[in-house]
């Protein structure tokens, strides 16, 4: 008996290889590289393998101009799986420049000596977690899709929870009546570890309704690869049929789950809030880039034919995101949080381009997935940065004055607050209007109006923020600027990588207004790879 | 010709800028001149547009454009000048009585501590009077007629500390806004229907009847807020708050009387619209009975001139409505020549008592100042029109053209002039009974004193007895049964109706019985004033009415101002401050409650987020099971 | 330099402007001067437009065109016709004076402050140069960015209530543009503005307006309006109402008349309605409000009402007269809030019972605030009476009452304006009035006379721009037919 | 190729995935939430499986065995956390994990 051996395209999987090896070789250094040089050298590693996994995925895109599946059909290889990874790559190199600095675990108050004891861990996850979401939006059937989710996921609840200091003494019951003084640096008692936590029970459970839709999917189609699982739908007339709508139903919900879009996001707020900020930064942009590109990819090429349900699905989930998002942000006070829910309304207006379910939509989605990821990581980085410097969790209160302490992080956090709310600075602005357009061109006047009074609702916490970085004067401010010092060991807040990570980001929703037309025509490339 | 009339109208514009734009750098004495200098130069601009004028054959009235001043579509509005008789007249009365009433100020506001600022007015004024007389289309007219009415603002308020000045002036301004709104609203009616606002070619010719009664209508409006003609009268008397000069230039010779030369200038409209142009005689001899009354129960000096003024004006009014624009005019002339004088004798009077303007602290005063007292008495019969002086001329033309109408609205007019002549005769002499014979009171030997030992400077001393001579002689140019160059010179601009033209047994009926009239009057206010033979009526009722001027003051207040201001402030109370300005708060506010509302679901409990993802992914398979 | 790129020049010279002051650490004064150096030259510039600009040919000129994305049809396309020649002067010139306001009162955080008020100009020229949709969205709502933090950041007491206010309500109407924008531009294929087709539809008509009538303010679109005229620095009130209302108003002229024919004669007598509402409330509330940047406030808001009732006349007075009451108001409003901020400066406050008797002493002063309360109150023969004269002949036209209503709104404003100078120049001397109060100083003097002179040379001469901002002799015709 | 028919099987999966899910929603020990979490994660397993066999083809039981290895990892990593809530002397108790809220 011969073992029949399927093809595999080394060249095509490239970058996921690229990036799970760089993860392998930050493990092996958490072991074998001393203390002092430890961050320096995962950094480097983890630095030098987003590069060369974007460098691969650059030349994938340029070489697929044809789309085809490899790997016996497990796994795209076109222009919309490698623009993705692109993507991701570049927020996994900033997340890197900003996880240099801001490690976590910094803020750990019983030895500052040990902070950086898993740093090479926390890389070596970054890279898996960025090795899983790159195989994931090249996703083919729904067992990669599940594999490759559950890949990045449970990397991800790991660097949740890497802010948890085992050393430091607890009494009592509840975290809540913790002392202060075993409090982390956020004055929260386990709060790391309790994102974590949230994060894996209600993620698992989202994986497992996932996983049920998959299994019914699989169990009316009799396949369980995209494209087959269209033939079978259109060849056996399966549309309306019990199992597929429900499996349908239930993939919808579990990918929902991915992009935080209400109902799906309770765990949103807490888990950003409590997990370390570098973390917070990579989940906010890369996951959701991630999630959003493979259920466009999966809806358009398995379920074209139930179109009028997801679309519709979809339309009223971006509805509800929007709609709960900006009004829960509307009274936060914590700056993560705000963004946070900030991140579920931006899940909703992108939604609104998937339920277009066009090559319009498509596009309209990647483009957006650019300056929304840029402004989404820079954002995060920059409350990181102040975080450091106070030592406290960022509210609106102790931003006070930051605009002007801190003029270039200022500048950008107002700069992508803007562009957050759509005004026309950055690409959050063409962003907009291209989902609205797409909208608009599937015939939803309605959605369209939807969009625009949430851009209005969300236009006062956004404001909100700009205002509390520079129209109040930083006397209001009751923590002390220094008062971290003590606690992350006296470390100079120099920061030369954050304010690199952030000029990027910068750079690139500022750049994303000007050169829309080559970002479109990348995206409408990309988009070829659906039968639309 | 064209350059005389350019000449009269840039010259007191450059004065005003030249003193605006040294400001402080030259000293008060010089700002003085420079004002004056520019008047005279416009007078001899205007007497070169007259010579010139004169010497031409056939055609009277030559245009003249500078640029095209507004256009739009196909409505032009050129800034243009038109030159014809009726413009040289009134060019030659403002610049001259202007002149005269300019060198006046030097000496009367001297020691002023604003000087220039005065000065700059008063030369801004006369331009814009200049404006108004020599626009060539109503759009000008309308601009000088606006910007006259913006100088008498200015110089009723000079003394702007003084809040009486300030709401004289204001009130002054707000009603002829008033008028210039109407005015508007007529030249809307002329552009929608002629494109044009030219006196070129007769225009305003082949309206509607409604719409040429409703542009006459306007008109009308404007004419009497400027003239202060019921019921537009009530802020002339306020705004003697200004200095004489000012009451004597602006609210005696010259923009007062603008609504008389606004009548005859557009008596091509006023003739279409015959009832219009008859109300406004109505209005005319209405006024000057009423004003005249009131200035019987007045003491303060300047009112009583002030109340005169406007009973001349009725007069002019009554004139040119009934279609004697020559008459009229004629009556502005020596009006400007005779209420002048009036007015800076009674600034001499003033200037000379220290500011005092109360008639009954004056007794006596001509014993200290015989010049003015002549001078005054001289104005004082040419206002009541005893002849030779001039008032007599001009007046009795007026009254005669209403006899000629020979209706019965007419008679009425004729008996309220001849009423008018009565009442003129009577508050004239009241005056000055009171204020000049008999021995100096307690009060004016207290305060009088003189000015480098005369009655005043030679700069108001000159222009006083050059306006007394022209009182005196200004009436000859024309006694209308026998001898009218002065109708003539107007006639290709406004010639008399012939319905208004009287014969000449009226005139001399008429004459005869003003004369009279105005003579009793002269009688009635002897015995009452000097010889105290008769006692004045104690009616309380009626003094009370006239002293409170009809009460007009207190009506507009009661249906004009107050609800106005009540209804602002209504609005803001209930609908700006309630309505508004909370709207977008309270809509904010009900945002931010939905917001914590949906802060409240977000429990912290992972039950509760796993219920909602249960939830929702139940709810998505329900639909689509229901939807598939 | 070639004409065409005049434009473009106009929109990014200040912007690169903003960007060099952000990027260069100079002090306060190299700061300033250097921000005032940009917006002179951006007045240059201006005046090499005008005098390049051809008034006797028809159409779009200085037009620039560069795809910005090819799928949607939208490209920044940038001209200029008559009209929004004047109106872009009108910005160069108020917001150079207002940027020279900022470097006289010597604002702190300088280079904050002058990056973003070159950074507005350039915003606001774009408005009314853009030709694309799209484009002039984006610079419609480019403008709220620097105005936010302006006021924000330098404002008065309330500045963060009034600044969030304004913020939110102007997003609001505009929101509902970028919705109609995007019906509009994907039903018609293309979001030119000038080979656009015009459209039917009174639901994005309604849209449009929405925006515009917010922008502009017209009754009861409003509410923002007395806050933030009160609580921005005066400069800033300045370019509010000077500059920033009028983009409303051009939004009415070039896209909603133009484009919507039949929504704009079907919805013509509820928006002339609106306009003279707006124009008879903002009077009374001006007259009754009790200080002096109230006042400039609510009359702006009747001006506004008034130039949408020439506008929306949609005769040739009324689009002339509009076109020229756009300016003769915005250079008026930027000098009055000017001399709003001198005067608060001497005083503490603008409350016209602690004011009063500023004349005595101070000539420049009042001869300044004089010249320019008549000159807003329209007194015969200014440039703003040539602009309503125009207007209200133009609507009279339409309907006789609409000018009665005119007529008398323009009595109420006399009442309101006299007020006002009375209240500060005339009178007691007002409790906050101390004798060394200076007369306007030098400084303040080069920057609101040459815009009283402006006004000045407008008076003398309306034609000007009343006979030079429509190609042709019918300016409703040109609208008509799109310019063209 | 006895036995019931594949819709029975796949309705055992069902109600396995709804004790599961209701047992991550009304157990109040993390260690039972992971419990319950295992559960539906096996539901999933036992439909794959199922109907795999009903269609006579591999993927359903590759899928199967790969989900297997996924939810050996998943609990790993939540009795990770669960032993560090312990180490801090942290109740065990899900509901007091809500420090988080809002």
């Amino acid at each position: 008996m011969t073992l029949h051996t399927t093809h595999v395209d080394w060249f095509g999987l490239g970058p996921v290889f690229v990036l799970i090896g760089a993860s392998f070789v930050a493990l092996l250094c958490a072991v074998l590289v001393p203390r002092a040089v430890r961050r320096l050298a995962s950094a480097t590693i983890a630095g030098a393998g987003f590069t060369a996994a974007l460098v691969l995925a650059v030349w994938l895109y340029v070489d697929s101009a044809n789309g085809h599946t490899i790997v016996s059909g497990a796994f795209y290889r076109d222009r919309w799986t490698a623009l993705g990874q692109v993507i991701l790559c570049a927020i996994g190199l900033a997340t890197t420049l900003l996880g240099v600095e801001h490690i976590p675990g910094w803020g750990r108050s019983s030895d500052p000596g040990r902070r950086d004891d898993h740093i090479a861990e926390f890389f070596a996850l970054l890279l898996a977690s960025g090795a899983g979401m790159a195989f994931f939006v090249g996703a083919a059937n729904l067992m990669v899709l599940f594999l490759s989710l559950e890949w990045f996921s449970i990397a991800l609840y790991v660097m949740c929870a890497i802010d948890y200091d085992p050393f430091a003494a607890s009494v009592g019951g509840k975290a809540a009546d913790a002392r202060p003084e075993d409090r982390d640096a956020f004055g929260v008692a386990g709060g790391s570890l309790e994102a974590g936590l949230k994060y894996l029970i209600v993620g698992s459970f989202g994986a497992g309704t996932l996983l049920f839709g998959s299994a019914l999917v699989y169990g009316a189609a009799g396949t369980v690869s995209f494209d087959g699982i269209a033939r079978a739908v259109a060849s056996q007339g399966l549309t309306g049929d019990t199992f597929l709508v429900t499996g349908i139903a239930l993939i919808v919900a579990g990918l929902g789950f991915k992009m935080s879009a209400a109902p799906f996001h309770m765990w949103t707020p807490d888990v950003y809030e409590g997990a370390p900020t570098t973390v917070t930064a990579w989940m906010s942009s890369a996951t959701k880039v991630a999630a959003l590109l493979l259920a466009f990819r999966l809806m358009t090429t398995a379920f074209p034919h139930d179109e009028h349900l997801w679309s519709w699905a979809f339309a009223i989930v971006a509805t509800v995101s929007l709609a709960i998002g900006n009004f829960a942000a509307l009274v936060q006070r914590n700056v993560k949080r705000i963004l946070a829910y900030s991140s579920i309304s931006h899940a909703g207006f992108m939604l609104i381009g998937l339920s277009a379910g066009s090559a319009l939509g498509g596009r309209a989605l990647m483009y957006y997935l650019v300056p929304y990821s840029a402004m989404a990581f820079g954002s995060f980085a920059i409350v990181a940065a102040r975080e450091r410097e106070l030592g406290v969790p960022v509210t609106l209160e102790n931003l006070a004055g930051f605009g002007w302490e801190r003029p270039f992080l200022g500048v950008a956090m107002w700069f992508f607050m803007f562009g957050f709310a759509g005004l026309p600075l950055g690409g959050g602005f063409v962003g907009k209007f291209y989902v609205l357009a797409a909208a608009y061109r599937h015939g939803w006047v309605w959605l369209v109006i939807v969009g625009v009074l949430a851009t209005l609702v969300s236009l006062y916490y956004y404001l909100g923020i700009v205002r509390a970085m520079y129209m109040r004067p930083s006397a209001e401010l009751q923590v002390q600027p220094g008062g971290s010092v003590a606690v992350s060991g006296g470390a100079p807040a120099k920061e030369e990588l954050l304010h690199v990570a952030v000029g990027a980001a910068f750079v690139v929703s500022l750049g994303s207004l000007f050169a829309v037309q080559p970002l479109i025509e990348l995206a409408r490339h990309a988009a070829r790879a659906f039968p639309l | 010709m064209t350059g005389g009339a350019w000449l009269c109208l840039l010259a007191p514009l450059g004065g005003t800028s030249l003193i605006t734009l040294c400001g402080t750098r030259i000293p008060r004495v010089a700002a003085a001149w420079i004002a004056t200098t520019s008047v005279f130069v416009a007078f001899g601009g205007a007497v070169w547009a007259f010579v010139s004028l004169r010497s031409q054959n056939g055609h009277r009235g030559e245009f003249t454009t500078a640029w095209t001043w507004l256009e739009s579509g196909n409505f032009h509005a050129g800034l243009q000048l038109f030159v014809d008789p009726l413009s040289t007249v009134m060019m030659l009365i403002v610049s001259g009585v202007g002149g005269l009433i300019v060198l006046y100020s030097i000496g009367y506001m001297d020691g002023d501590d604003e000087e220039r600022r005065y000065f700059a007015y008063i030369s801004f004024f006369v331009f814009s009077m200049l404006l108004l007389v020599e626009g060539g289309n109503l759009l000008l007219l309308l601009a000088g007629w606006g910007l006259v009415g913006l100088s008498s603002y200015l110089l009723i308020g000079f003394w702007h500390e003084r809040p009486s000045a300030v709401e004289a002036a204001k009130k002054a301004f707000v009603m002829n806004a008033f008028g210039d709104a109407t005015m508007a609203l007529a030249f809307f009616i002329l552009i929608a229907h002629t494109h044009s606002l030219s006196f070129v070619s007769g225009f305003g010719v082949g309206l509607s009847p409604t719409a040429v009664n409703l542009v006459a209508l306007g008109l009308l409006g404007g004419a009497a807020a400027k003239s202060a003609q019921i019921p537009l009268q009530t802020w002339l008397p306020d705004a003697m708050e200004g200095p004489t000069p000012v009451s004597a230039l602006i609210h005696a010779a010259t923009m007062v009387t603008a609504g008389v030369y606004l009548i005859a200038r557009t008596h091509f409209i006023f003739e279409q619209a015959r009832t219009v142009e008859l109300i406004a005689a109505g209005t005319g001899a209405l006024t000057l009975l009423v004003a005249g009354l009131i200035a019987l129960v007045q003491v303060d000096i300047k009112r009583v001139i002030a109340y005169s003024t406007m009973s001349q004006i009725g007069y002019m009014f009554l004139g040119a409505g009934v279609g004697a624009y020559s008459s009229g005019m004629f009556h502005l002339m020596t009006h400007a020549f005779f209420k002048a004088l009036l007015f800076m004798t009674a600034g001499l009077a003033i200037h000379a008592l220290a500011g005092e303007q109360d008639i009954r602290n004056m007794r006596g005063l001509g014993r200290l100042m015989p010049f003015t007292k002549w001078c005054f008495l001289a104005g004082a019969l040419a206002l009541v029109g005893i002849p030779p002086f001039s008032g007599f001329f001009s007046k009795d033309s007026i009254v005669a053209s209403t006899a000629a109408l020979g209706t019965w609205y007419g008679w009425i007019f004729w008996v309220c002039g001849i009423a008018g002549a009565f009442l003129t005769g009577l508050y004239t002499f009241r005056l000055w009974f009171l204020v000049f014979p008999g021995e100096p009171s307690p009060f004016v030997r207290e305060h009088h004193h003189k000015h480098h030992g005369r009655e005043g400077a030679w700069t108001m001393l000159v222009p006083v007895g050059v306006l007394a001579v022209l009182a005196t002689v200004g009436g000859w140019l024309q006694w209308s049964p026998q001898w009218h160059p002065f109708s003539d010179w107007l006639e290709p601009a406004a010639r008399t109706l012939a319905v208004a033209a009287p014969t000449n047994t009226q005139e001399y009926y008429t004459s005869v019985a003003t004369v009279l009239a105005g003579l009793a009057g002269i009688a009635v206010a002897w015995a009452i004033y000097s010889e105290r033979k008769l006692a004045i009526p104690a009616a309380p009722f009626w003094r009370r009415t006239l002293e409170h001027k009809f009460w007009f003051d207190e009506l507009y207040d009661a249906v004009f101002y107050k609800p106005t201001a009540a209804f602002a402030a209504a609005l803001r109370r209930e609908f700006e401050e309630p309505v508004v300005l909370q709207t977008g708060p309270d809509l904010g506010r009900t945002t931010l409650e939905t917001g914590g509302f949906v802060r409240r679901i977000q429990t912290g409990l992972l039950r509760t987020y796993v219920l909602f993802l249960a939830a929702g992914a139940a709810g998505v398979v329900l639909a689509f099971l229901i939807a598939k | 330099m070639n004409a065409s790129s005049l434009t473009s020049i106009l929109i990014w010279l200040p912007i690169a402007g903003a960007i060099l002051i952000w990027i260069l650490p100079l002090s306060r004064y190299a700061t300033g001067s250097l921000a005032l150096l940009f917006s002179l030259a951006e007045v240059g510039f201006w005046i090499e437009q005008a005098a390049r600009f051809d008034f006797t040919r028809s159409g779009l000129q200085m037009e620039e065109r560069a795809t910005w994305f090819g799928d949607l049809h939208v490209s920044y396309h940038v001209g200029v016709y008559g009209f929004s020649m004047w109106l872009v002067g009108l910005t160069v010139v108020a917001m150079a004076a207002c940027t020279g306001y900022g470097f006289w009162v010597g604002r702190d955080r300088s280079r904050a402050y002058f990056g973003l008020m070159l950074l507005l100009t350039g915003a606001t020229v774009g408005v009314f140069v853009a030709q694309d949709l799209l484009v002039f969205y984006a610079f419609f709502e480019a403008m709220l960015i620097p105005l936010y933090v302006l006021i924000g950041v330098w404002g008065g007491a309330r500045r963060m209530e009034a600044t969030i206010k304004f913020v939110i309500y102007t997003m609001a109407g505009s929101l509902l543009m970028l919705a109609a924008i995007i019906a509009y531009g994907l039903k018609s294929g293309t979001f030119d503005l000038v080979n656009g087709p015009t459209s039917a539809s009174r639901w994005l008509f309604l849209g449009f307006m929405l925006a515009f009538v917010i922008k502009a303010p017209l009754f009861p679109f409003h509410g923002w309006l007395p806050d933030a005229y009160r609580e921005a620095p005066p400069e800033v009130s300045a370019v509010l109402s000077g500059v920033i209302a009028k983009a409303g108003l051009y939004g009415m002229l070039r896209i909603a008349i133009a484009k919507f024919p039949d929504p704009t004669s079907f919805y013509r007598t509820a928006v002339l309605a609106l306009a003279a509402a707006a124009l008879v409330y903002g009077s009374l509330l001006a007259f009754r409000s009790t200080d002096f940047r109230g006042v400039v406030a609510y009359s702006s808001l009747a001006q506004s009402g008034l130039i949408a009732l020439g506008l929306f006349a949609g005769t040739d007075l009324g689009f002339d007269g509009a076109v020229l009451q756009m300016v003769a108001h915005g250079l008026i409003s930027t000098s009055l809030f000017l001399i709003a901020g001198a005067v608060e400066r001497r005083t503490t406050t603008g409350e016209f019972r602690f004011l009063g008797g500023m004349a005595r002493g101070r000539p420049a002063l009042a001869t300044l605030l004089m010249t320019l309360g008549v000159i807003s109150l329209a007194v015969p023969g200014s440039a703003s009476f040539a602009g309503e004269f125009l207007i209200l002949a133009g609507v009279f036209q339409r309907a006789w009452w609409w000018s009665a209503i005119g007529a008398g709104a323009i009595v109420l404003a006399a009442m309101y304006m006299l007020r006002l100078i009375s209240a500060v120049l005339h009178e007691a001397r007002g409790s906050t009035v101390a004798d060394e109060a200076l007369d306007l100083r030098p400084g303040e003097l080069a920057l609101v006379v040459p815009l009283v002179a402006g006004l000045l040379f407008l008076s003398a001469w309306p034609a000007g721009i009343s006979h030079h901002s429509f190609f042709g002799q019918s300016p409703a015709a040109s609208v008509r037919s799109q310019f063209k | 190729m006895l036995g019931p028919d594949v819709a029975w099987y796949v309705a055992v999966a069902a109600v396995l995935f709804g004790i599961g899910a209701l047992g991550v929603l009304i157990r109040r020990n993390t260690l039972v939430v992971l419990l319950s979490l295992e559960l539906m994660l096996n539901a999933g397993n036992l439909a794959l499986i199922a109907l795999s066999r009903h269609w006579h083809n591999g993927s359903g039981q590759i899928f199967a065995l790969a989900v297997m290895a996924v939810a050996a990892s998943e609990v790993c990593v939540g009795l990770g956390l669960v032993v560090a809530l312990n180490r801090r002397r942290l109740s065990l108790d899900v509901d007091t994990l809500s420090e988080l809220r809002g």
